[in-house]
């Protein structure tokens, strides 16, 4: 693995360490709050949580410019809308099945979009995101934008064909789009031995993508993995895959108790728990991060609390949407947050551009 | 006979032809030592081993293609879809490769592919889908869709004796809710239709789950209704329809799947065509509309064919 | 007017609808210097450039997938289909990621998907097939078929301006058969039904070749038959169809495609739902048996519906 | 590349060498014959030929055991079916549409197979065939026989998806499959430069796939590259890639002039014409070949005098055989030709087993 500290060190600002620790500690305050609802009833259907998996999405995210698109988060990857800056409220609404802004009640499970803020919605037949995401790219070129698109996808996911087409494409054309492999060891119950005989990253140099694996239960390295592949993107130098080595700390879905997991496997990595470790550097950083769980806490107490008193969608609009009835006027994706202090840092250098 | 839940009655249908042929082997996403998502295959991989109870990548273009190869080369396969959404993603080889193989060249495809299909249970647009018609207008594929434990048994030898790629629907929403005898003795279900309640006055043909839908219906009702359920689809058992027609006179054709070119329309179509003479009313469809299936219960519900709309459709054909 | 082949004004579209909207971009295999299989894009690359027409790999799910993403991003795709029948390799970025995403998300994705479709010229199993039926059940995907060079390039128009996936079949057999007077001005033809030819006694309903069928048959009987030229097939015009047939009372549904669940079972079954009481005899259907479509000539025109079986057919309904 | 002419030398008598020669140029011949069919309208349709690449299948082919299949053998691969044995006769009446006992006039062009000699007929969508090799091959290792499974599909073939999921497959399972990448530079009118940014062969090590680059107009080489597949294949130790290099010299098919080529690239692949080449070599050698063509000749005029006199198969069976009705006895692929004489030279030490 690269070394990127020392890049991190560089690169994030101390207002940067706490809002990704902070963001952490939001998907997973959020997640496991999913879940205590779904075993109440109160979520239908299934619930998926990434937990343990925090660093990679909420990292990542991190490095994208406002108008740099996630395409697609995926079940493990609540931290990419979190951070992205999508409504906790309505979050929980969409879970729940109630209306909502998101999905108005069609959609369950992280299978939520939000264009306001550039992110679409996973598809579950995996990886065909990927592909979507190589599009986007593409797009971006044509109009010689700079931006890159960013798309989510495990390990098992490797397997399928898109993926290939995806990478294909992406490589011949040197799109600006970055492939975000989330390594958590698991597809449902099948180990990734039994998934690819040889670890799907050697063959991205050979896809022309450039590629680099990460720990994915470090959040600053996920960051600076992520900024880097961007600046690759915007500099015309083609795809990276980042391979983020991580662990499934919960069974595949709520359903699942993971029983034909290792015990001692799930203890070594509670052990290197991102969130955990993440805490304990920053406190040794000397920052403060004490009261940003109960935060955390207050905000999502919050948000399920008004959740709750939504109503249920209209059983008679149930089959408005299907098909779109108006143009829509230019570009769907809108900007989403932009978290990292560079972004902030570089608008100052250049008021005018922060100005448009 | 035992009674056994429509799931056990599968895993004892799939234990069964794979202990009495040794030719037969099961493949599919965490269906070894997890039993399948739906723990349909439970228990095979310690009876049969790792080589007959295959777990494979996440490839459905490639669960479907290695099968066909397998089975030129003489095995049976049994693949399983997770769930029967993702089928899409092995499409084409099913109707390209698998489906034309014997027109074109002679060569015999004994392949079974099971799709754990349905909604009304909150799965969502990707985890509630009813593909069947996709392949009903396949040629070379057959289709059955099984409704009762005894049925989802003998259908699923049938399948796997079958000597062509057999798509097998079995209904997610049956798994646990629905019991039945089923005979100890793998014996196949022909492809053909049941008749699932006798009647005079009105002939409701439906299939999988829509079967249950229709029974309660008509058993709210005060009314002599004859529910045919098709079981088959390709062989569709046309006979057997237009007889039900012939006698009451009277047709309502349910179906879960979207509306739109659906295996309702064909049903539906084949009276028009050939039973004309014989009806005393319009052929009624209900159908889910041609909308993704919602995920929201109030939604879902709203899109999914429920008993009261059936009895209406039922009430308004009778009185027409 | 000018006078324009079908494959002409399909071409003539294209180029205006890039002229007039720098967002609209053609993709496929072999589309650019080459100007495509069928020379559709020919001259497209000279005039646009290789940013906007764009040789791709040989990979349909890459095709339709990097189309939904460009769709999302504001521009306008077009995607060839080298033939219609690979369209099979694209099917899950189709029916599961374009189809559904409006509904989901509520993101438009306009996006077109042509497909050279049809048989006719023992093109064999796997150049010939018509696959509209797939995407008639699979909801959020529009579904056009002109007949004429008008209409090719007027749907071609609307579907490209359309802010929905849109698949538009071209029928191979049409392309240089056909030619007609094609306005200059790039109108977009409405997705509607279009009388081909008025009649009081009988409807036939026919898209794409099978309205050239059903002409000539029709021309060559003494009858006052009516042509109904469906045009689109998602959305379908059920109002001109039942008002054609509340008009003649007999109706005959042609498809060129296998007949299981086809469009014209679709229109077949709703017509029996709806015009019931309209109707004086059954609801006849004329189509390509469940068989793939073999390449030897005496046996592709064996399954093919051609004018000698519409005529019969129509004699035989009109004595009715 | 590695050296295969020391290899050549050692597995190769002048029976086998003559045999290859005969093959390529009965396939040249039957292609030509082919094409002027064609051109007279008494081959319906489009025709598709190899012309320049006939090393390839018959090279590959040579190798295989009477039990090995080939599945599928592609447009540009005839020789696969002239070595393994299907009946001249027959091939013309397929061509042609008329009643023959390879397609019964349901198919066209190459697309026919020929289950008594062990050839799977391929279709046209690009490579699934490859995953239906993979299949035979994890069928033949689920049975522990000694047998492996040829593929054959071109540089355009592998931008799909079900390239990849057949080579993930078989390299996770270590199957006893031969991918044989026919590299012709060209799909349709489309450089492989457009095609994918690295060439796939980089990738194969990356799967557990063994791969290995072979002059393709040198059909020792590629006997030579499938002879060692196979060995390695029936060994155990999984799959090999087999890139051929070679050159498509005549358009895509019948109906296409390839005005798009480059003429100086024809040219230099014409001073390298696999049957040219190897002629030269053979009568180097001290080998009599100049009768080969004529016999050639002959045999083509007699297939085709008698196929022209076959009947168009009868309407009335248009629609017979969707189904298969009767169970199949066993196993449907029969025993092709076993040309290499290193199996004779075996069976010869092993009676008991040539008996069988
Ligand atoms: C094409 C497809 N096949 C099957 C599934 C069912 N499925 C859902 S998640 C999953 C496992 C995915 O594993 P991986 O890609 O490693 O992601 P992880 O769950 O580990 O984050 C499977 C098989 C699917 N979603 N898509
Ligand atoms: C999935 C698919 N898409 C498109 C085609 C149309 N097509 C037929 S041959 C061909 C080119 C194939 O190129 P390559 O694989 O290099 O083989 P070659 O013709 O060069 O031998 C194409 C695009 C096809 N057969 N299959
Ligand atoms: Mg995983
Ligand atoms: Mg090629």
């Amino acid at each position: 693995m690269e070394s990127f500290d020392r890049r991190a060190g560089e690169l994030l600002s101390d207002d940067d360490r706490v809002g990704l620790l902070r963001q952490m500690l939001l998907m997973r305050a959020v997640e496991e709050r999913g879940n205590a609802l779904y075993k109440q009833g109160k979520i239908p259907g299934s619930f998926y949580d990434g937990r343990g998996q925090e660093a990679v999405s909420v990292g990542a995210t991190w490095a994208l410019s406002g108008a740099d698109p996630v395409c697609s988060p995926l079940i493990r990857d609540l931290g990419a809308h979190l951070v992205k800056g999508t409504d906790l409220t309505q979050i929980f609404q969409h879970y729940m099945g109630r209306e909502n802004a998101l999905s108005h009640g069609r959609e369950g499970n992280v299978h939520f979009g939000d264009k306001g803020v550039g992110v679409v919605g996973m598809v579950s037949m995996l990886p065909d995101m990927m592909v979507v995401a190589t599009g986007l790219a593409m797009a971006y070129r044509m109009r010689a934008e700079q931006r890159c698109a960013l798309t989510f996808f495990g390990d098992g996911a490797t397997s399928r064909g898109d993926w290939h087409e995806a990478m294909n494409w992406a490589g011949l054309d040197r799109l600006p789009v970055i492939f975000l492999m989330e390594c958590n060891q698991l597809a449902y119950s099948t180990p990734s031995a039994r998934q690819f005989a040889r670890d799907p990253i050697e063959r991205a140099a050979a896809y022309g993508v450039h590629a680099t694996t990460v720990d994915g239960n470090d959040v600053e390295a996920v960051f600076v993995a992520a900024h880097d592949a961007r600046e690759r993107a915007l500099a015309g130098d083609g795809p990276t895959l980042i391979e983020a080595q991580t662990f499934r700390m919960h069974g595949h879905g709520a359903h699942d108790d993971a029983r034909y997991v290792d015990p001692g496997l799930i203890a070594e990595w509670a052990a290197r728990d991102p969130i955990d470790r993440y805490s304990a550097r920053l406190t040794e950083r000397g920052l403060d991060v004490t009261g940003l769980a109960e935060d955390v806490a207050a905000e999502v107490a919050e948000a399920v609390a008004v959740a709750l008193t939504a109503p249920m969608p209209d059983p008679a609009t149930a089959t408005e949407g299907v098909f779109c009835t108006s143009a829509p006027a230019g570009e769907q994706l809108g900007r989403g947050a932009e978290r990292w202090s560079g972004f902030a840092a570089m608008a100052q250098r250049l008021p005018s551009a922060a100005a448009a | 006979m035992a009674v056994r839940t429509y799931l056990q009655a599968i895993s004892d249908g799939l234990r069964e032809e794979m202990r009495s042929d040794e030719r037969v082997f099961v493949m599919g996403e965490d269906v070894g030592a997890f039993g399948g998502a739906f723990k349909v295959t439970d228990g095979l991989l310690e009876e049969f081993g790792a080589a007959r109870v295959r777990d494979t990548p996440i490839a459905e273009a490639g669960i479907v293609g290695t099968a066909v190869g397998a089975a030129l080369a003489g095995l049976r396969p049994v693949c399983e879809m997770q769930f029967g959404d993702f089928v899409a993603c092995g499409f084409d080889q099913l109707v390209n490769v698998a489906g034309k193989m014997h027109y074109r060249l002679g060569l015999a495809v004994p392949l079974t592919v099971r799709l754990p299909v349905g909604g009304g249970f909150s799965g969502g647009p990707f985890h509630s889908q009813n593909p069947e018609a996709w392949f009903m207008h396949a040629p070379g594929l057959k289709v059955v869709a099984p409704s009762t434990p005894a049925d989802a048994k003998g259908l699923l030898a049938a399948a796997i004796r079958d000597p062509n790629p057999v798509i097998f629907l079995e209904h997610k929403h049956l798994y646990r809710r629905v019991k039945g005898e089923v005979p100890e003795a793998a014996l196949p279900t022909p492809m053909t239709a049941r008749i699932a309640r006798p009647g005079e006055d009105l002939s409701v043909f439906a299939y999988g789950a829509m079967v249950h839908t229709a029974l309660e219906a008509v058993s709210e009702l005060e009314a002599d209704v004859e529910v045919v359920d098709l079981r088959s689809l390709v062989p569709l058992d046309e006979e057997a329809i237009l007889a039900s027609v012939r006698k009451t006179s009277k047709a309502l054709v349910l179906d879960e799947a979207n509306a739109t070119c659906a295996a309702g329309a064909q049903v539906a179509a084949l009276i028009a065509d050939r039973a004309f003479e014989d009806l005393d009313g319009p052929v009624r469809r209900l159908a889910t509309p041609d909308v993704p299936i919602p995920f929201s219960p109030p939604l879902e519900q709203a899109v999914l064919p429920g008993t009261t709309r059936v009895k209406e459709a039922i009430r308004e054909l009778l009185d027409y």
